[in-house]
């Protein structure tokens, strides 16, 4: 433990840590734009240096690239240091451009902070400046190469830390470049952080240009909802709309980065299209005249045909308020469900890992960085949990070994070992496969839900058991399909899944549907189905902040808030509530306020289209009780009414792990998937990272991301149907016929049809609980036009 | 019964001519003081109404009758309502011992020009003048404002500093003259009037009445840069006007007194004895105003040293000489 | 002690000579309605945004204005146009707040918002003291007539392309490692 | 009954009333206010009596700068009203009961007006010199007696305050 003086104050740090890293525990902090903590040192800006005035090393040296000795005497603001600090500076802006007040970057840009904190305002140098020309990398990120100080951050993030290889450098000297061989759209799903990292403007927000300036932004701590892992964002709001996204540090969960996804994802919330007044009969209303309405007429059906007429459909991306506001709705009124199951197998496998899951063997995604074996089952990270492949990235930087066991074309910014399997072979590799964890100290067993059944995730948490009674630091980490995946298996008594609602739809049961947050036609499997059971209901109840078909179709629709402007709590895979606080107040964008993109000259006090309600406080208002008025009471009310969430109250910063320890359930018999029969392949749809999920599929930007639908299949199996890759294909099902593309890929299953879902695909190929198996005969290969 | 009468009239005659005087006086005291303000500083002052302005005082009067009458929502109403009328009666009545000339005589019978001649008239003054800080005090009290309240606390603690000077330095004069009666002190003066007698007691008195007055140099009730406007901030319309004529009604009084205690009153060559008053008020008046010009405020300790420490050690000193000298 | 004294009557006497004295010196008040002064130029009245040489709108939309004025009357919000122009799609100043401090004028980096000698600028009707841009936009270069900021920023814009603006070198071959 | 009669009954009226109001009175501020009107209504009550000397002397030292001080005091230090009702009845029953007998002997006294009450009624309807003449002449001992005592007060209070101010001073420095 090196002890060291840095500006008269002694500080001991642990050995190998950089003079920076030292300085900054003391809260000094020494300028750079090449040291990030989460890529380390290269030494490449020349403006972290410091004066050593005594001990091993001497005089101005860079203080990221020396490591803290026993002795050293360090002074951070030496004239001779600061001197050549401002001089580094000078030399950085030589050809940097004059362009702050068009850049985005500008307001937050380190570069910029550095220039006026050193002094350098007018330009000495009569040269005149390098320019490079830009490439377009995509819709998500700007490029400005002028701007660049050659730090070196984003070819070290892009290749070093997340892993893939499109992003790199050119040049010697003075004309370094940092783009892609050739312009296109940049492949990594993290790309997004480029623009965190790079300290000026060279990476900007492309879909976000010109919004604003940070100082102006109404700037919040939020939690992505975008998937199960609940990473921590910051949400910058303008003018009651949110106008971006970004990472937020976090120890626990997802470190400095975030994906894609997250980042972008959150153009729903302000869509033209999205709903902002109620509707009855398809007449427009206000939001409370909507949710009068419902609640009159699901009283009048309650009391004709009595409560078990009446169900309640919930989904597990609203907010634990929501899901909670939900069970006491049915608990108070006897009405059916809640359902928070869409379909699938999925609901069963969420069930066994949240109650696989314990505070011993539930994984963080900063214990995953520091593992050295890594068994995936089931699971894929990039498209279902894209966080967590940056977090297996760092571990196999480390040297972890990592195992994947599924039938999908895996592609994953590492390496890995692929074994293809279908699902019945599952149970089997995921044993064999088992032994090679024998030789780490700190395995981890990843473990999906969307694409495996309950059988695997306890066959999955039986084997982190048993690691960790053979003295290994071993844990169990389980990817779940939507952001309150955790929270809804928590608080879900029924085990009912929507299917079980269409049959009681079908037989004349359940006459009055209530859909919370939820898009029937987006998850339920059979559309035909679906429409005609719909049809049969006297009323339907939607109430969304998303434009889908159930809303527009529903008898009536009640608008609700958004996780920006009701905020709520949401528990991420591992059991850890987060809570999210309002990033606005709500209400109609002050553009779409004002007639056209200009604010309203007039003057009102009220915020127009603020009545509209949080989905839980709808909840409450349908059984016609006043809700809690704020959301403190709100919270306070669960923590009373649920014993599951009495954990709540200590919700700290880092969230408050909750464990399915207090919910008495019993477990349901696993089953063994039934055997592909021969001459049958398998169709398997998949989670994808952009598009499939419900509400950044609602995100223009990612939507250009999705590409052409695709039907993947292994290379064995088109090479006996006949098929060539780009192929078209032609799925022939009873009622349906789908057209897709077809990818070839050598290390998947054999004897499966991967379809990732997809905007385009106006078809959602899942028979609930059952595996869907098509006849090689209906595959058709249709000839290009 | 009908001389009863008859005295009645010549009674509410005298008070009428006198209150008309003084208000219409205390007018255009304001505009002569902004006028005068506005040349001291090399400006015009007031001249769009009317001719150089000459209806300005008119304008401000309309403005402050119809100007609303406010009372802030935490203030005391009663007495909030009643100060202004405190500030302002006290200042008025100070005028009915006030000597104008010296009887007159129509159809045989004397009139004395006094509205009333008694024989404490001093004291009735300065009883009169110790009434008015309820005025002061209890509007800043009442308006439940902390500037207000400031601004009356000060205003109390001021006025009381400043009577004991004010009393003391009449107390040589109340020697020479043998009396209490204004229109006594104003005949001992027929000789020679007091000031070339009593040049210390004179300075005391004068300062004293200034600070009285609260006007600049001692205006710290009011110091609109530290209190707003002091105890009348929340003051607005007739009662704000209140106030004011309150104040240029004092500043009259105290020219009044001056020109009784020390210039002789109404006493002077050529000219009838009120004029000679109005000459000698509106010449001590004028010299208020060019203090105000001149001299920046006082800050509150300099005030209280000044009062106690200076003021009425030489009052009291100038008791024992003048009291030795009566005496010899 | 009585020196003192004496200093204090004399400098007191001194201040009231000085007042004196301007009793009788003529008043330099202008009367205003009557005699209107010509302003100097940079007399910080009405606000308005000028045009760039070529008559285009110089504002950029940069926030800067807005996130230095004191009291918060500017407010904007920037957009791009076809050519990757950056421009004010809405620019309003609230007049009724304005306090005419020129710190918008100082921190305008393009001399697209400048402050006028106008002053007689107030309306009965305070809405109407809210200036959008097509009210505050003018149709001359003001104080800084030879200045275009996109000439000097190097970005494309349609006015020249990479290396094409002032004091610009031609892009870097990235292609080469030769000089 | 003469004009002045009306006047005299209406004003002691106005006395008693605007006592017991700043007796019960539970906003000090207010009480004092009372307190004031009543010694203006004895005032006048002396004027009328033909003794302007002592009424004036009664504005001048209680209303003009007794009560003066003592509202200083009250609005400096902000009392606050007290909750509930204030008094309890037994302090009502003290008072009342010392108000019985105050009344009681004064109205003994005005039965058995002394011999000596005439020379005082004379000296206080006198004009001021007389007055002065009055007291200085027959009561001179018991003025200086008075007036010894009020300049050892005054100089107790001096030192009181200087040694105060001089301990502050030594302590924090100059203040």
């Amino acid at each position: 433990m090196p002890k060291l003086i840095i500006d008269n104050r002694e500080i001991e740090v642990p050995e190998g840590t950089k003079v920076i890293k030292a300085a900054e525990k003391l809260g000094i902090y020494i300028p750079r734009f090449c040291f990030h903590h989460a890529l380390g040192a290269v030494g490449a800006c020349r403006v972290c240096a410091v004066k050593f005035q005594e001990g091993p090393v001497d005089g101005v040296q860079m203080s990221c690239m020396i490591d803290a000795q026993d002795g050293m005497k360090v002074s951070t603001a030496d004239p001779e240091a600061a001197d050549f600090r401002r001089s580094v500076i000078e030399w950085l802006m030589l050809n940097h451009p004059h362009d702050c007040p068009v850049c985005d970057e500008g307001g937050h840009c380190l570069l910029q902070d550095l220039t006026v904190a050193g002094g350098h305002g007018i330009r000495r140098s009569k040269g005149r400046k390098r320019t490079y020309t830009d490439q377009y990398l995509g819709p998500l990120v700007y490029h400005e190469m002028n701007r660049c100080i050659q730090c070196y951050r984003c070819v070290r993030f892009y290749r070093e830390y997340s892993g893939y290889s499109d992003l790199g450098v050119t040049g010697i000297a003075g004309r370094v470049y940092f783009g892609r061989l050739r312009e296109g759209i940049l492949e990594s799903p993290f790309a997004g952080n480029l623009i965190d990292i790079c300290p000026t403007g060279v990476y900007t927000d492309r879909p976000s240009r010109y919004t604003g300036r940070r100082w102006d932004f109404e700037r919040t701590p939020g939690v992505c909802i975008h998937c199960s892992l609940g990473c921590r964002t910051t949400v910058s709001a303008r003018y009651r709309q949110v106008v971006r996204v970004e990472g937020r540090f976090s120890q626990q969960v997802n470190r400095d980065f975030i994906c894609d996804r997250g980042r972008y994802g959150f153009y729903y919330a302000d869509r033209p299209g999205r709903p902002r007044n109620g509707r009855i009969n398809g007449q427009t209303v206000s939001a409370q005249q909507a949710v009068e309405e419902a609640r009159d007429r699901l009283q009048r059906i309650t009391q004709e045909h009595g409560p078990e007429a009446v169900g309640i459909i919930g989904s597990a991306r609203s907010s634990l308020q929501t899901l909670s506001a939900l069970v006491h709705l049915c608990h108070t009124t006897g009405w059916q469900g809640p359902v928070f199951r869409n379909t699938w197998i999925a609901g069963a496998a969420a069930d066994a890992a949240v109650r696989a899951l314990s505070p011993e063997n539930a994984f963080s995604m900063r214990e995953i960085e520091t593992a050295d074996a890594i068994l995936a089952v089931g699971a894929d990270p990039v498209n279902e949990a894209p966080m967590l492949a940056l977090a297996m990235r760092q571990a196999q930087r480390t040297g972890a070994e990592i195992i994947a066991i599924d039938p999908r074309p895996l592609d994953w910014p590492f390496d890995f070992a692929h074994l293809a399997c279908r699902a019945e072979e599952m149970e089997e590799t995921l044993a064999s496969a088992a032994e090679r964890l024998s030789a780490s100290r700190r395995p981890v067993v990843i473990c999906g839900t969307e694409i495996t059944d309950d059988g695997i995730v306890m066959q999955a948490a039986d084997l982190v058991a048993g690691l960790r009674g053979s003295d290994k630091r071993a844990g169990l980490f389980c990817t779940m399909p939507q952001a309150n995946s955790f929270g809804a298996a928590l608080l879900d008594e029924s085990n009912a899944c929507a299917a079980d609602l269409a049959d009681r739809i079908e037989t004349g049961q359940i006459r009055a549907l209530a859909v919370f947050e939820s898009d029937l036609w987006h998850v339920f499997p059979d559309r035909s189905r679906l429409s005609t059971a719909l049809e049969k209901l006297d009323l339907l109840v939607s109430v969304d902040f998303l434009d889908t078909p159930l809303f527009e179709n529903a008898d009536i629709g009640i608008p609700s808030l958004t996780v920006f402007e009701a905020g709520g709590i949401y528990v991420n895979q591992e059991g850890r509530a987060q809570q999210v606080r309002p990033a606005h107040t709500g209400g109609l964008p002050i553009a779409a306020a004002g007639l056209g993109d200009h604010p309203p000259r007039s003057f009102s006090p009220d915020v127009p289209g603020r009545d509209m309600p949080a989905a839980w406080a709808a909840a409450f208002s349908l059984s016609g009780q006043a809700p809690p008025e704020t959301d403190a009471q709100m919270t306070a009310w669960m923590r009373d009414n649920f014993a599951v969430l009495a954990d709540l109250a200590h919700m700290e910063a880092d969230g408050v792990r909750l464990f399915a320890g207090r919910k008495v359930s019993i477990p349901d018999e696993a089953q063994i998937p039934e055997k592909k029969p021969d001459q049958f392949l398998e169709l398997l749809p998949a989670p994808t990272i952009f598009g499939g999920e419900p509400m950044s599929g609602h995100s223009q930007c990612l939507r250009e991301l999705a590409g052409l639908p695709a039907v993947w299949m292994a290379r064995a199996d088109a090479d006996r149907l006949g098929i060539a890759d780009d192929d078209r294909v032609s799925l022939g099902f009873e009622n349906i016929e789908v057209t897709l593309n077809v990818r070839i890929s050598d290390p998947m299953a054999q004897g499966v049809l991967v379809v990732y879902r997809h905007p385009d695909i106006d078809w959602q190929p899942a028979p609930d609980g059952k595996r869907i198996f098509i006849s090689e005969d209906q595959i058709r290969r249709i000839e290009k036009a | 019964m009908w001389i009863w009468l008859l005295g009645y009239l010549v009674l509410m005659a005298k008070i009428t001519a006198v209150l008309t005087a003084v208000m219409v006086l205390a007018a255009y005291l304001v505009l002569v003081e902004r006028k005068l303000l506005g040349r001291f500083q090399v400006r015009y002052g007031p001249n769009r109404a009317g001719i150089y302005g000459i209806l300005q005082p008119v304008a401000d009067g309309i403005k402050l009758l119809l100007k609303e009458d406010l009372v802030p929502e935490g203030a005391d109403r009663a007495i909030f309502l009643a100060a202004p009328a405190v500030v302002a009666t006290t200042a008025l009545m100070m005028f009915a011992v006030v000597p104008f000339g010296p009887r007159l005589t129509i159809g045989g019978r004397e009139i004395p020009m006094v509205i009333t001649d008694i024989n404490v008239g001093l004291l009735y003054v300065f009883a009169l003048s110790s009434l008015g800080v309820y005025g002061v005090a209890l509007g800043g009290w009442a308006s439940n404002s902390k500037y207000a309240l400031l601004g009356g606390i000060r205003g109390a603690a001021q006025m009381i500093s400043y009577e004991l000077a004010l009393g003391l330095s009449i107390v040589p004069v109340v020697m020479l003259a043998g009396s209490f009666s204004l229109v006594d002190i104003v005949n001992a003066q027929a000789g020679l009037p007091f000031i070339l007698v009593q040049p210390l007691a004179f300075g005391v008195f004068l300062i004293s009445a200034m600070a009285e007055t609260k006007r600049i140099p001692f205006d710290l009730p009011e110091a609109e840069t530290e209190l707003g406007a002091g105890y009348h901030t929340e003051y607005s319309g007739m009662r704000f006007g209140l106030f004011f004529l309150g104040e240029y009604v004092h500043m009259q009084v105290m020219g009044a007194l001056v020109a009784v205690f020390f210039l002789g009153g109404w006493r002077g060559p050529v000219l009838p004895p009120p004029v000679w008053l109005l000459v000698k008020i509106v010449f001590v008046v004028l010299f208020m105003i060019w203090v105000r010009a001149t001299l920046p405020r006082l800050r509150y300790d300099q005030l209280m040293n000044l009062g106690w420490k200076v003021l009425i050690p030489l009052a009291l000193v100038n008791i024992l000489i003048t009291g030795a000298f009566v005496a010899a | 002690m009585i020196r003192a004294v004496i200093d204090i009557i004399v400098s007191i006497a001194a201040g009231f000579y000085t007042t004196g004295r301007h009793l009788f010196v003529r008043p330099v008040t202008e009367s205003y309605p009557e005699y209107k002064r010509p302003l100097p130029a940079r007399s910080r009245a009405r606000i308005i945004l000028t045009r760039d040489p070529e008559g285009r709108e110089r504002c950029v939309a940069c926030y800067l204005c807005s996130g230095v004025c004191p009291v918060n009357c500017i407010s904007m919000q920037a957009a791009e146009d076809s050519q990757g122009r950056r421009y004010a799609a809405w620019f309003r100043i609230n007049f009724g707040r304005c306090i005419y401090c020129g710190l918008c004028e100082q921190a305008c980096p393009t001399s697209a918002i400048q402050l006028t000698p106008d002053f007689e600028h107030i309306r009965r009707d305070i809405l109407d003291m809210v200036f959008e841009k097509q009210d505050l936009l003018v149709d001359l270069c003001g104080k800084d007539p030879d200045y275009d900021f996109y000439q000097h920023a190097g970005v494309v814009v349609g006015l020249a392309g990479k290396g094409d603006h002032i004091s610009e070198n031609p892009p870097v071959n990235t292609r080469t490692n030769m000089p | 009954m003469s004009v002045y009669s009306i006047f005299f009954y209406l004003i002691a009226a106005v006395m008693i009333l605007s006592t017991a109001l700043a007796v019960t009175r539970k906003n000090m501020v207010h009480a004092v206010l009372f307190l004031v009107i009543s010694f203006l209504a004895s005032a006048l009550l002396f004027f009328l009596l033909g003794a302007p000397l002592l009424g004036i002397l009664e504005v001048v030292i209680y209303a003009g700068a007794i009560m003066v001080l003592f509202l200083f005091v009250v609005m400096m230090i902000r009392i606050r009203a007290p909750e509930g009702s204030g008094f309890l009845l037994w302090h009502y029953m003290g008072a009342g009961g010392l108000s019985a007998v105050y009344v009681a002997a004064c109205l003994l006294l005005i039965r058995h007006a002394g011999p000596g009450t005439g020379a005082a009624m004379a000296a206080a309807v006198a004009a001021p010199a007389d007055f002065g003449q009055y007291l200085f002449e027959r009561h001179w001992l018991g003025i200086e007696i008075v007036s010894l005592l009020l300049l050892v007060a005054l100089i107790g209070v001096l030192h009181l305050g200087l040694s105060r101010a001089g301990r502050r001073s030594g302590k924090g420095g100059a203040h």
